[in-house]
């Protein structure tokens, strides 16, 4: 007979309660506008949207409960003018503001304006964002704080003997790179200290035929780097918690790709290595509200401070797919003076999820192509996710980031994930622009993608590989 | 933005002005003298296709000869005579979005007419007929302004910013209640230009 | 610091193996047919659908690997032409059919005509859709494994006396019903042995004046019923687990509209008594592939069978999404032979889910709406799962059922689930054609429904509430 | 359906029979007495044609020829096509999923020809053209054929079911490769009618 159904006792949110604010202003557009948008309807908050004239029609308009014209179509005048979007708040009475991300979701004196205006941040304080945002301040502090930072030269290596030095600290491989220096000039890797004096001097020369300046500095030379990032939360009364960790390594020039929860290579061992660092990191400042700490990953499992962005990301979907968070939603909470609803011990990871962000783009050559829709249709069914504000017939302006829609498939385990993801990008239908799309389906089948054997650096060699065979699109 | 907050009553998408290219090619359509190269029928043939259409029970009739191009047709609330060449880029783009969303509320003025300027809105805020609550208002109808005089105040951020008038003429309206608020290009005044 | 982040050992689902069939039919159209091909499409199984005229632009069709035109719109002619879908399978080589629900799903001459052409029909034996599928043996099967019926006199009570033995035998209170009767004729409701004569002899003569016939039967009346069924797995070796209980009282004339997971009512040791009762009536009848128990639940806890359905039913998804189990897919590798990929004791039931068929009909009288959808947009975000064949542009033929889309909203505990439905009803775009969509919205700020106080009678109170306030559309 | 199983070779979306206005639009484009290069017509030659439709039942009438090309509707209860000439192109019904779709692969005949008959296939099977694959074809090109008469075999389920003709005439062409699957509806003869 069967045995007894498991239900668990306590769900991880908290039952709703009365809506953390009355009315909200969203300072954003797109999906991440649209997100705010759900999760306020969801929380019983009026919404307030800010539109430029060239979002006149947009989703987040549409469904927003109030919505104000606060300029142009260029961001500069509109989705970046602050006064603007301060008088839009006071004129409809919103006592918060979600920046969402971009824009002003990271720019201090903004957050200071809402300050000033008797208007809430939904995000951290204006200092904590000055101190993550100066490169500088934040690895001092986080150095403070114990939280391991990419090991380097303090500046210009004058010497071998310098060098050899440096090296010995850092701990090998080493690269050294030239001060004016790009691609790749002046830039050499070392193993061991017998090959290091003819490679710096080497180095030195090639920068200085190159840019007519010879001054080199040292770094660790990572292995094979993953970008692993752990998303926080933190609320005004001390607690910060990690959800885990995201991988975001498939990237192309620092724009992320494809995002999963959890990794595919993290032991248990060190995941709770690096989201212990994580937390210690968001500690170390005070952090509250929602953010994240990126890493580098080594080979060898040495993992490096890179940044925390004091927002929410684009890939927190994958994250509150496996821990069930609904993670905007304890962003407003919390700004609203809550407690965090949840504690680290309620966080459970269960199953994988993978966000492929589908821009509007040429999907080999990544030029923008922004137009019109002409037909669409979004995938369902089990474990899909779609974040989009795009509807048939709409059209994408030039102004703005090439994001079409966020696609993102969860399952039991990686593998499901995966065979989701693909079905998904199989009956995903957008028609009038190009789209990434076909690039994802095809990393989607690529044996390095599936057997989770990729860093960042993975893109370059594969976007090689799609020149050697242009044709291979799987669909 | 309207007074009210609602979004039924946000006049969310001012319906965008007529479309100018139906006035304007109304008058040049009827002009054009003589038959150009690639364009067959003079005036007076079209003027007799009109006539001869007219009499026809006809719901529609377009016709296009070389560069030439006009369309009949007839009933129908809409324009008689909606003639333009090439008007197929005129032909409304599916826009089920924008059709599907609250009905947009007009601009509580007739419809945009020949020599009537709006003074808009540059920036969001709370719109003010004058200095303080008892002084006389900057500009009501039946005003002459100049460029550059003060017509009214839009507040932000505590800031009393003054909107300057940028044609010469007579205020035939004033858009806006005073004391509600508004949003970036909302009408502020209707001028009649002169 | 945080604790450690737990991660589940084992995720619920197997690994994804070998294909359990190279190519799968799919004898059946719209968002079934297009759920069993997503399944397919993630097990790397070959697809081809069968459409009938109507259907030639449908997007099961297009998804589909292969397609078949297998006759003309009417019903009779194409998707429930035995001898023309079974040609479709023969010419396309496909192995095996997924009959979906209904149309040939519950046949069981159909499986066997699949069996003789050595085809694998997705779905029971046809002995056991035989005997699930004639009342009187059903119940006599129940009644042997020990499944509670709903009690009643054995036909036509032909005196006081017996009308008296019989109520005491089910236990009051009762209700007395014209054979002959509808409509709510020649029936009395009784609540104990003292009133039972007199209105015993009301309902009969009552039954003479209105149908000429004045023969009652007896039956237990049920107080506030409450429809609950139970889904269940079983493999071809014996095992048969329950994936937990749906509850589907909001339902008119036998027709669910709204359905969820887990029963907002059910004690634990009630809904442990219930599914157990239910894998000993799967096991009685030696059950396998998916199948559901409905029970008719009464205010004071006791349970009855009603009925057995032999195939997936319209509302699995809210199993899905509790379970975390893909219930298509599991049928496939039940019917390839394949064990059960989980065990009782993984099945575990997280967070709660709600569905909502939206159909073309007018939302207050039902009366079927069939055109073209001339917008469309689909809710998306956070715990929204819509299963759907429908896009901008497509027609809905007149010659099927009126079903639009399921949709399906996942939170972690009802409250959320509903704030969830309410925001994802409230970002529906349907136009062109009526929906049931108001409706929905309404009964998700229903108080009744937010209590979870309803029955099976609950739809009709609530019609004349409509009735009444029938400008009372929240939107 | 095609021999081959592959989606792209489907012929899913057999294109439908070109829109009835078309048709309708052929015939007067036979007609047009003078072709000029460039202007076909003259005014008084598009008064003739407007005069002529005008008295004619037809709901609408389009005219191409060169360079020029008019399109005339008439009123009446539902003024099915609304494609202007040009605008064809520009402005398709609105289908964006059958265009989407896989390009229609066309039946292997030329278009519908006035007179030709197709023999549809009225079940999902096997195409075969003999009894047996030493027999002869029941029909092949240049025979002519009586309602009734078998024309070859469509097997389903190990049954051999007999498709008969359903009109006499001549057969012109056979659609479909011995041996292959046909679905239901599938072109198998095109017959002249006669």
């Amino acid at each position: 007979m069967g045995a007894a159904i498991k239900r668990k006792a306590t769900p991880v949110a908290a039952p709703v309660d009365a809506p953390p604010f009355k009315k909200v202003l969203i300072a954003n557009r797109g999906e991440i506008a649209l997100r705010v948008i759900l999760a306020c309807k969801e929380m019983g908050v009026q919404t307030v949207a800010v539109y430029s004239e060239a979002d006149r029609n947009a989703l987040h308009v549409r469904f927003a409960d109030e919505e104000v014209c606060i300029g142009p179509a260029p961001s500069s005048k509109s989705y970046l003018n602050i006064p603007q979007v301060i008088a839009a708040a006071e004129v409809t009475g919103a006592e918060a503001i979600h920046p969402g991300y971009g824009f002003l979701s990271e720019n201090a004196h903004f957050v200071e304006v809402c300050q000033a205006c008797g208007i809430t941040f939904i995000g951290p304080s204006p200092e904590i964002i000055r101190k993550m945002g100066n490169k500088a301040q934040a690895k001092a502090t986080m150095l403070e704080a114990g939280v391991p930072l990419m090991p380097g030269s303090d500046g210009i290596i004058e010497t071998v003997e310098e060098a050899l030095i440096v090296a010995e600290q850092i701990g090998y491989p080493v690269i050294v790179k030239a001060s004016a220096g790009g691609g790749g000039r002046g830039m050499r890797i070392c193993n061991n200290a017998e090959e290091l004096p003819d490679l710096y001097n080497n180095a030195r020369s090639e920068a200085k035929g190159a840019f007519g300046d010879d001054s080199v500095y040292m770094e660790k030379y990572l292995l094979e780097p993953r970008h692993i990032e752990v998303q926080i939360m933190g609320d005004l009364f001390g607690n910060v918690v990690h959800l885990g960790e995201r991988e975001c390594s498939i990237q192309r020039r620092h724009q992320k790709l494809i995002e999963e929860s959890p990794s595919a290579v993290l032991e248990p061992a060190l995941r709770q290595r690096i989201c212990d660092t994580a937390v210690r990191a968001a500690k170390a400042v005070g952090y509250y509200n929602a953010g994240t700490i990126e890493f580098l990953l080594d080979k060898r499992g040495d993992f490096f401070f890179m940044e925390m962005n004091t927002r929410v990301q684009v890939e927190h979907p994958v994250t509150e797919l496996v821990t069930g968070i609904d993670i905007v939603k304890e962003q407003l909470r919390i700004a609203a003076g809550q407690k965090l609803s949840f504690r680290q011990e309620d966080v459970v990871q269960k199953g994988h999820a993978i966000e492929c962000r589908i821009n509007a783009e040429d999907p080999f050559k990544f030029t923008p192509c922004p137009g019109r829709i002409t037909a669409l249709h979004f995938p369902g069914g089990p474990g899909i996710r779609v974040d989009t504000a795009m509807h048939q017939d709409a059209v994408i302006p030039p102004h703005y980031d090439s994001m079409v829609a966020k696609l993102i498939a969860y399952g039991a385990n990686r593998t499901e994930a995966i065979a989701r993801m693909r079905r998904a990008l199989d009956t995903l239908v957008i028609e009038g622009i190009k789209t990434t799309a076909p690039l994802h389906r095809r990393i989607m089948d690529h044996p390095d993608f599936i057997a989770g054997t990729f860093s960042t650096k993975w893109m370059e060699t594969f976007m090689e590989e799609l020149k050697r065979d242009p044709t291979g699109d799987p669909r | 933005m309207s007074t009210s907050r609602k979004k039924s009553a946000a006049p969310k998408k001012p319906t965008p002005a007529p479309k100018p290219a139906a006035l304007k090619a109304a008058a040049p359509k009827a002009t054009p003298p003589r038959a150009t190269p690639g364009g067959p029928l003079g005036l007076e043939e079209i003027k007799a296709l009109i006539a001869l259409v007219g009499r026809e029970p006809f719901q529609e009739f377009e016709f296009e000869a070389g560069d030439m191009r006009f369309r009949i047709r007839k009933d129908g609330p809409a324009p008689m005579i909606q003639a333009a060449p090439m008007m197929v880029a005129a032909a409304p783009a599916p826009q089920p979005f924008p059709t599907m969303a609250a009905p947009a509320v007009q601009p509580t003025v007739p419809a945009d007419e020949p020599g009537i300027h709006y003074v808009t809105s540059p920036i969001v805020g709370t719109f003010y007929r004058a200095s303080n609550p008892t002084a006389t208002p900057y500009a009501s109808p039946g005003d002459f302004v100049k460029p550059g005089q003060t017509l009214c105040i839009v507040e932000a951020m505590k800031l009393m910013n003054e909107i300057e008038c940028d044609v010469a003429g007579e205020i035939v309206k004033v858009l806006v209640e005073n004391g509600t608020p508004v949003e970036y290009g909302e009408r502020l005044f209707a001028v009649r230009i002169g």
